[in-house]
């Protein structure tokens, strides 16, 4: 049972956690001007890297998104960090 | 040879309190505290086990986890354990305990023959034969002849485990001495310990081998540091064995219950102390697997243990100084010994017949041992005890990481230090004898000297090796029956990783997991190939680190514990109204009301609510509130039909696509006021739009201007529909406000608010009436009395998917599956029309996304009264056969009086109006492709 | 219907469950709770709580209302009589939806309910979190004191589940 | 390469099994090879094989970092089947299944394929609606599968939980026929004695440090044992290849989880079929030696770690105790995880990525061993001719940016 930290819970159990992507990938917009393959990478290509991995967590269990910074070997956590997000 | 009791030894067993048990259907006497291993060699049974290829006959070579050959099925009342060690389980009375792959019994086995067969059948035999036909008309034979013990197919687990999580300063794994005197230390000094251990009491092998700390008994120093672990806060543990080192610190560990069942703990420990000793080795010589060849430290243990005297004329083949204490106990036990040592600066032993410079070349006897072949003369003898030194315990060590490394001097694997956070000290950290586990487990924790002790250190040995020069057979694994030889076919043939070598003659892959057999198979493949130790490797360690019972693992979660479903408000009510349940989306829901047979109970409430009208309970439905000034943006990015166009008091269909472009949800959106939505998200699929919205969000819309509450579980929807919906309502008195077709307004009731949303998912008259959770009951009353007057009726789920099949209306994840798009089902305006960015939408133009041969949604008509099965395929009707789509929903319409299907096909809706073939298993029948909507085309029942 | 039939029933306020050391209660709902979201500073003044928000095993006071935190910046606030606040957005910066019944309230009380705790899977996770929600036994559920004991906030339609979990049932 | 026989069981008894010969050359790099296939897993050997067999290409090297077939191809349930609902799936897993049929008397190596059959079983009116639309999917497709009763189902698997009180009832399923399994470890060693016997180097212990490409064309792989020229390369890495293909500045839509794999004490014939359960995500089969074998879903956390973790396996043990209460009289003897590589469509890449010359067969997810064969046999076609065979189109990258998924899970609705 790993434990991962939610900026705003704490640690808590990874089954509270759900992997949702890998950090750094913006959405490519508008629609009308992105190639077929633009959209493909967006969604679909990932680095997989096999070390250090920044991603985005969703904590499934007060619903906020962040960005856990981990190892994927080792599995040790190394931080986390909120959301940059839309503040507007 | 006869076993014996010893008349004064024997710390274990209570001979007061006699106990006994059959096996193999023979009844054996022993005592309260023995094991089934000691009573039966107290009993002289010798024959316990039938090897697993040769079905050699096998007797006891260990006293622990190391069994290899003694292993039982075991019945005691209800419980029954196939593949029992004899070794670890505790005699209870009336136990009825069996050999296992024997047949009719270890001792008359009637395969006994294969072991003649032994040259044709070596190391992967299997692979090199037994195809000419195919491997499956060979295979129940050698099913029959493989396996242990058997499983009784009427068990059923008496209680279940259960899983407790648990936090801990310092772990401590293992109470022999070391660490007996980590825990001391560490407890002097005020942490909080939890020492762990797998025997029934603290001590490990100082209950065979004895010995003095700080001037007294060790049991002395036992009994203190037990009153300053509990002293200080922490716990002792005892029958519990940590079988597993997982990630971020956590260790499994089962503990065996006298007065309950087992339990599986979760252990979170910030330090962890590896005091887990080690393993004698075996020694390799001619029939080293004869029953009465024993590990030396066995032989002490069933001694001092449990008073088993396992031989008179015991021979001792050693080369290292830790057996001499065995020679002179079993000596002093009355036993004629003779200590064979393969150095020839062997230290004297007194008044003990010694042999220097004995090589111990071979064991004989037909079924149990006569003699031993040292350096070419027959010694006859009973028993043969040997040691061929000793492997450290490093399971734990390993599963948490940490690498090994080859210690010469130690001649064993040891921990390196640095590559694991655990701290390892005395025999598993290869640093054997009392005086240093004493040393290593004080000095983790202590200050100055530790506990004192007159013990000699160190404990002289000399290397052993398996010999490929040898005659004879010399086993390496006992179970599983692998050779010397085998081994040397192995790296003849090309298996020379370790590996591959355990894969291909399956060394160290019995249930006693390679604890006899993985050094003694290292050291085989090195002798062999003329390597050294750690040029060959070592294998991966991986928990269990014993076998643990999959109940144990398993823990409650089964029958209603396993996946939970949601429960209505009204589940009670439901049963009383005659409901029966079925599991929806995550939720129990009504599938029926009444008695008789499902199907035709469908059909009646399906009937009935189209002539009169019916109620069902729709509280599953989403209900997630999405409140603020940035609500509505919110839902426009969300969703596929915009919804910040919605007026207040209006409710809109819509669908929530993934950004693949996939329809992942539909629902509807009521729009309450300005800032506050509500999205109405599949039962099974709240917390998934829930994800997204909140993706959205965070990442995009602004978190401080719209937030989002799920308020689903507390609520109470019902929805009546019907011709005679608003008769039920007035009677129930209810006030309806006028509302439009999809129009949405609060009012109060009792009290409370009640909010109508006129939304129809039959195509009938519809009114989703929902209210708080306490309300619900009142509100289900009222309305059930006035259906009752009005002649209608409650439906369930089954009804429901009929009426809305009638209608064309989807149902997500039956009726679309993970390709369908809002166009396949027929709605294109946003797509042609939105100019702004919402999920999904660019890949709603990929090529695929705009293909033309896209499944779409359309309706089926058949002849005659045959439902077409939900699953079928539709196929051209002429060429060759595939699949053009498939049958998503099927049903009689009680109110067509006909069949009705809804598929998803290839450019369907180009095909309205042409036959398509139907198959199902076989057989084609011919449909006509139609528009989904089957009843009332023309809507007209919507006002009605 | 060939499926199984699930004969577990919900835990009711008038009987309790007594299992040796431990006492599964469930308390009645009286009152009005509201799920509410946005500035919490606001929300404490606005709807003149008489208390705080309270976080993660944090004790509840035993009188007047509060809220107990739910996650970033989101709480359910509690208030022991009928309170009626105006759902939907507040300019003053948050949200409030009416949560009546979204949570039903069950308190473990003597000397087992440590071990209740242990069986849920909570026992590792650090006291001073944030938020008072978390999985138990595999549910979000909020986890606070009482004076007498645990409180678990279970939502409505899990409380059969959660009834067979502390029960020992299967 | 000796010929194994009964009969030449028989005559090595006679001299001591001394004379058997090496089952594949341990063979040192050469400087220069026609085609060089990265990973000596059950795809990288069956590559090299069909290379030789197929092609005529034998101036081959196969690149292991560890020892054959140490990879997931040691470490997976040993499934076979090809029960799949899109008829480009179905192409895929059925020519994989047809070369198991006649693999070990092709290879001369006995690769124990049992083809007891398998179920999976459905607990709800609904599943059983969509296990029928892939049955029928199967039949209009060429592939024996057909929709099994509650009945039939029972006399299969005797042992399903029937109790009052089981959360999920066996109501039938889909039945495969020639479904099954087949003992894993001999099918990459059959391969690599095959392959070696032909002519291609295997070599172990290498691992490839750095990719050469020249004007966009392959022209070399770095090792641990030093360089290597060739102008063709194939990778079937698992895992490890998003890794190779960055070298040369490409992605693949692959993420990596643990899979993990149990194994039960051994015990005498208590299943005869393979099982999976909708409902627990378990499934189970019990191997000759008498283990019970059971698998489940992935661990959810992206990992490279190979290192199984403890929800997941109490996950996976009591889905199998809901199935069969009598095995909560077993234990638990051994357990395992393999890094499996994931698709967004759980499909494979098979194709040509970045450079002119590299091709990869990837992105197995957790069903990569049964379609060894297939995959060797299409990697082999690409590395060859450089064009897909038509069964390996379908799987080419190119289907992301085309949208043209090949998604099993949601066109059978059972995981959506």
């Amino acid at each position: 049972m790993q434990q991962f930290p939610c900026p705003f819970c704490g640690l808590r159990n990874e089954t509270e956690f759900h992997f949702a992507f890998e950090a750094g990938h913006p959405r490519p917009e508008p629609a009308k001007d992105v190639s077929d393959a633009e959209w493909a990478k967006y969604l679909y290509l990932h680095k997989a890297p096999k070390g250090k991995s920044s991603e985005i967590w969703l904590h499934l269990t007060c619903h906020e998104y962040f960005i856990l910074h981990r190892d994927t070997v080792t599995r040790e956590v190394l931080s986390c960090d909120v959301l940059p997000g839309a503040e507007a | 040879m006869s076993g014996s009791r010893h008349a004064e030894l024997g710390r274990f067993i209570d001979r007061s309190q006699p106990r006994s048990f059959t096996f193999d259907g023979q009844r054996i006497a022993g005592f309260a505290g023995d094991t089934l291993a000691s009573a039966l060699l107290a009993n002289g049974v010798h024959i316990l086990g039938r090897s697993f290829k040769y079905h050699r006959p096998r007797g006891l070579w260990g006293m622990g986890a190391d069994e290899p050959n003694a292993i039982f099925d075991v019945r005691l009342g209800q419980e029954h354990r196939p593949n029992q060690r004899a070794t670890t389980t505790l005699l209870e009375d009336a136990m009825v305990v069996t050999s296992v792959n024997a047949n009719p019994n270890a001792a008359k086995d009637r395969f006994r023959l294969m072991d003649r067969l032994h040259r044709f059948l070596p190391a992967g035999f299997y692979y090199k034969t037994f195809m000419a036909l195919d491997w499956i008309r060979y295979e129940p034979m050698i099913r029959r002849m493989a396996g242990l013990g058997r499983v009784d197919p009427g068990y059923a687990p008496p209680a279940d485990v259960p899983h407790l999580v648990a936090v801990c300063d310092l772990l401590i794994v293992g109470a022999g001495p070391s660490g007996l005197a980590a825990a001391h230390a560490a407890a002097q000094s005020g942490r909080a310990v939890w020492l762990v251990d797998d025997a029934a009491q603290l001590g490990g092998s100082l209950h065979r081998r004895g010995g003095q700390i700080d001037g007294a008994d060790w049991t002395a120093f036992a009994d203190a540091t037990r009153y300053a672990v509990l002293n200080a806060g922490g716990r002792i543990l005892c029958n519990t064995t940590v079988w597993g080192a997982f990630d971020h610190n956590v260790f499994s560990a089962w503990v065996r219950r006298l007065d309950g069942p087992d339990q599986h703990m979760r252990i979170r420990a910030a330090e962890v102390v590896v005091a887990t000793g080690a393993i004698e080795r075996p020694l390799w010589f001619a029939n080293n697997d004869l029953p009465g060849v024993m590990s030396c430290e066995a032989a002490l243990e069933f001694l001092q243990c449990y008073g088993a005297l396992p031989g008179q004329r015991i021979l001792i083949a050693t080369a290292n100084d830790a057996s001499y204490t065995v020679a002179s106990a079993l000596a002093k036990a009355g036993a004629e010994v003779t200590l064979v040592d393969q150095r020839h600066d062997a230290p004297d032993a007194d008044d003990i017949t010694q042999i220097k410079s004995g090589i111990l070349t071979a064991a004989k006897g037909k079924t149990h041992v006569q003699s031993a072949v040292v350096n070419g003369q027959d010694i006859p003898c009973d028993a043969i005890f040997c040691s061929g030194g000793y492997t450290p315990t490093v399971h734990l060590w390993c599963q948490s990481g940490g690498k090994l490394d080859w210690d010469a001097d130690q001649d064993a694997l040891v921990p390196r230090p640095g590559t694991s956070s655990l701290k390892p000290i005395g025999a598993a950290a290869g640093q054997f004898g009392l005086k240093a586990a004493l040393a290593t487990g004080h000095a983790l924790f202590g200050n100055g000297n530790g506990p004192e002790t007159d013990a000699v250190t160190p404990r002289a040995q000399a290397p052993v090796r398996p010999d490929p020069n040898l005659p004879g057979r010399q086993w390496i694994d006992m179970q599983n029956d692998v050779t010397l030889k085998d081994v040397g076919l192995a790296a003849r043939e090309g298996f020379t990783s370790v590996e591959h070598l355990k894969r291909y003659t399956t060394l160290g892959m019995a249930t006693d997991q390679g604890r006899t057999s993985n050094f003694a198979g290292l050291a085989a493949m090195a002798a062999v190939t003329g390597r050294t130790i750690p040029e060959t490797g070592t294998t991966t360690y991986r928990p269990p680190f014993e076998p643990v019972p999959l109940s144990v693992i398993a823990g409650r979660r089964r029958g209603d514990l396993f996946n939970p479903l949601k429960r209505l408000s009204l589940e009670a009510a439901h049963c009383d109204m005659g409901a029966r349940f079925r599991e929806y989306g995550g939720w129990l829901r009504p599938a029926v009301y009444g008695v008789g047979a499902e199907a035709d109970l469908a059909q009646k409430e399906a009937k009935i609510a189209r002539d009169i009208a019916g109620i069902f309970d729709a509280s599953p439905l989403g209900k997630l509130e999405v409140i603020g000034t940035g609500a509505g943006k919110l839902l426009d990015f969300t969703g596929y039909m915009r919804m910040s166009t919605l007026k207040p008091g209006r409710a809109r269909y819509g669908f929530m696509l993934a950004e693949s472009g996939i329809v992942y949800d539909d629902g509807v959106v009521l729009r309450l006021d300005e800032n506050r939505f509500i999205v109405s998200a599949s039962s099974s699929h709240v917390d998934g739009v829930r994800a997204r919205l909140e993706d959205a969000r965070q990442d995009r819309i602004g978190h401080r201007h719209v937030y989002i509450h799920d308020v689903t579980q507390g609520l109470v929807t019902l929805t009546v529909t019907g011709p005679k919906t608003l008769d039920v309502i007035a009677g129930a008195g209810i006030d309806l406000p006028d509302l439009p077709h999809m129009g949405v307004v609060e009012t109060p009731l009792d009290g409370h608010f009640l909010r109508v949303a006129r939304i129809s998912f039959t195509g009938d008259r519809s009114y989703e009436l929902t209210v708080p959770g306490r309300n619900a009951e009142g509100l289900r009353a009222r309305l059930d009395a006035s259906l009752k007057n009005a002649g209608g009726k409650w439906i369930g789920l089954e009804a429901v998917m009929i009426l809305r099949a009638e209608k064309g209306f989807i149902l997500i994840g039956k009726d679309t599956d993970g390709n369908t798009m809002p166009h396949d089902l027929g709605w294109v305006g946003p797509m042609n029309k939105r100019d702004d960015e919402y999920l999904g939408k660019r890949a709603l133009f990929t090529p695929e996304g705009q293909s033309e041969t896209r499944r779409q949604w359309v309706g089926l008509r058949v002849t005659g009264d045959a439902v077409p099965e939900t699953g079928s395929h539709l196929i051209p009707t002429d060429g060759p056969r595939r699949s053009l789509g498939f049958i998503t929903s099927s049903y009689f319409s009680p109110n067509l009086g006909r069949p009705i299907a809804l598929a998803l096909l290839e450019n369907g809706r180009a095909l309205v109006g042409t036959t398509v073939g139907c198959f199902n298993d076989g057989s084609v029948r011919n449909v006509e492709v139609v528009d989904a909507c089957a009843f009332d085309p023309d809507w007209s029942r919507l006002n009605g | 219907m060939d499926e199984r039939d699930w004969t577990d029933r919900p835990l009711a306020p008038e009987t309790p469950i007594v299992l040796g050391d431990l006492t599964v209660t469930m308390l009645p709902q009286a009152g009005s709770t509201y799920l509410v979201s946005g500035k919490m500073d606001e929300v404490v003044g606005a709807f003149g709580l008489d208390n705080g928000i309270i976080c993660l095993l944090e004790t509840q006071p035993n009188a007047g209302s509060f809220g107990i935190r739910t996650g970033r910046n989101s709480a359910l606030i509690i208030y022991p009589d009928a309170h009626e606040l105006v759902p939907g957005w507040h300019p003053a910066g948050f949200a409030v939806s009416a949560a009546f019944e979204t949570y039903e309230t069950i308190l473990l009380s003597g000397p087992g309910s440590a071990m209740a705790l242990a069986q849920g899977g909570v026992a590792d996770i650090n006291a001073t979190s944030k938020s008072a929600m978390l999985r138990f036994a595999g549910v979000s559920v909020l986890l606070t004191q009482g004076e007498n004991g645990y409180l678990l906030w279970v939502p409505k339609a899990q409380l059969t589940y959660m009834t067979s979990f502390l029960s020992g049932r299967n | 390469m000796q010929h194994y026989s009964a009969f030449s069981l028989a005559r090595h008894a006679l001299s001591h099994h001394k004379n058997w010969q090496s089952a594949w050359r341990k063979a040192d790099p050469k400087p220069r090879y026609d085609a060089v296939i990265i990973g000596g897993g059950g795809h990288g050997l069956s590559t090299a094989y069909y290379l030789a067999k197929n092609h005529g290409m034998k101036r081959v090297a196969v690149l292991e970092r560890g020892w054959i077939g140490g990879g997931n191809t040691g470490r997976n349930t040993t499934a076979v089947r090809s029960n799949y609902f899109y008829p480009e799936s179905v192409a895929l897993y059925d020519l994989s299944l047809r070369l198991y049929e006649g693999l070990s008397k092709e290879l001369n190596y006995n690769i124990m394929l049992s083809q007891r059959g398998m179920l999976i079983a459905a607990h709800t009116p609904i599943q059983m609606e969509i296990c029928n639309r892939i049955a029928n999917a199967m039949q209009l497709n060429g592939v024996d599968g057909r929709l099994m009763t509650a009945a039939e189902a029972e006399e299969k698997a005797p042992l399903v939980n029937k109790s009052k009180g089981a959360r999920y009832k066996c109501m039938g399923g889909i039945w495969q026929d020639r479904a099954g399994t087949a003992r894993h470890d001999a099918v990459a060693w059959g391969y690599a004695r095959a392959a070696s016997a032909m002519g291609i180097d295997i070599i172990e212990n290498c691992e490839v440090t750095e990719v050469f490409t020249s004007s966009g064309a392959v022209a070399g792989v770095e090792t641990t044992r030093g360089k290597i020229q060739t102008e063709r390369l194939g990778v079937a890495a698992a895992g490890a290849t998003p890794g190779l293909v960055q070298m040369v500045g490409g992605d693949l839509p692959i993420h990596n989880y643990d899979l993990q794999a149990f194994v039960s004490e051994p015990v005498k014939p208590c299943l005869d079929t393979v099982l999976l359960y909708l409902g627990t995500g378990t499934y189970v089969s019990q191997s000759d030696k008498g283990e019970l074998v059971i698998g489940g879903g992935l661990d959810r956390v992206p990992t490279h770690g190979q290192k199984g973790n403890l929800p997941t396996q109490e996950t996976v043990i009591s889905g199998l105790l809901e199935m069969f209460p009598a095995f909560a009289q077993l234990k638990l003897l051994r357990q395992w995880a393999g890094v499996v590589d994931v698709v967004p469509d759980s499909s494979p890449v098979i194709g040509p990525v970045g450079p002119e010359g590299m091709f990869v067969n990837c992105g197995w997810g957790t069903g990569g061993f049964k379609a060894i064969p297939a995959g060797g046999y299409l990697l082999a076609h690409l590395l060859a001719t450089g064009e897909h065979h038509d069964i390996s189109r379908p799987f080419d990258l190119n289907r992301f940016a085309q949208g043209r998924l090949i998604d099993e899970a949601a066109g059978s609705g059972i995981a959506h």
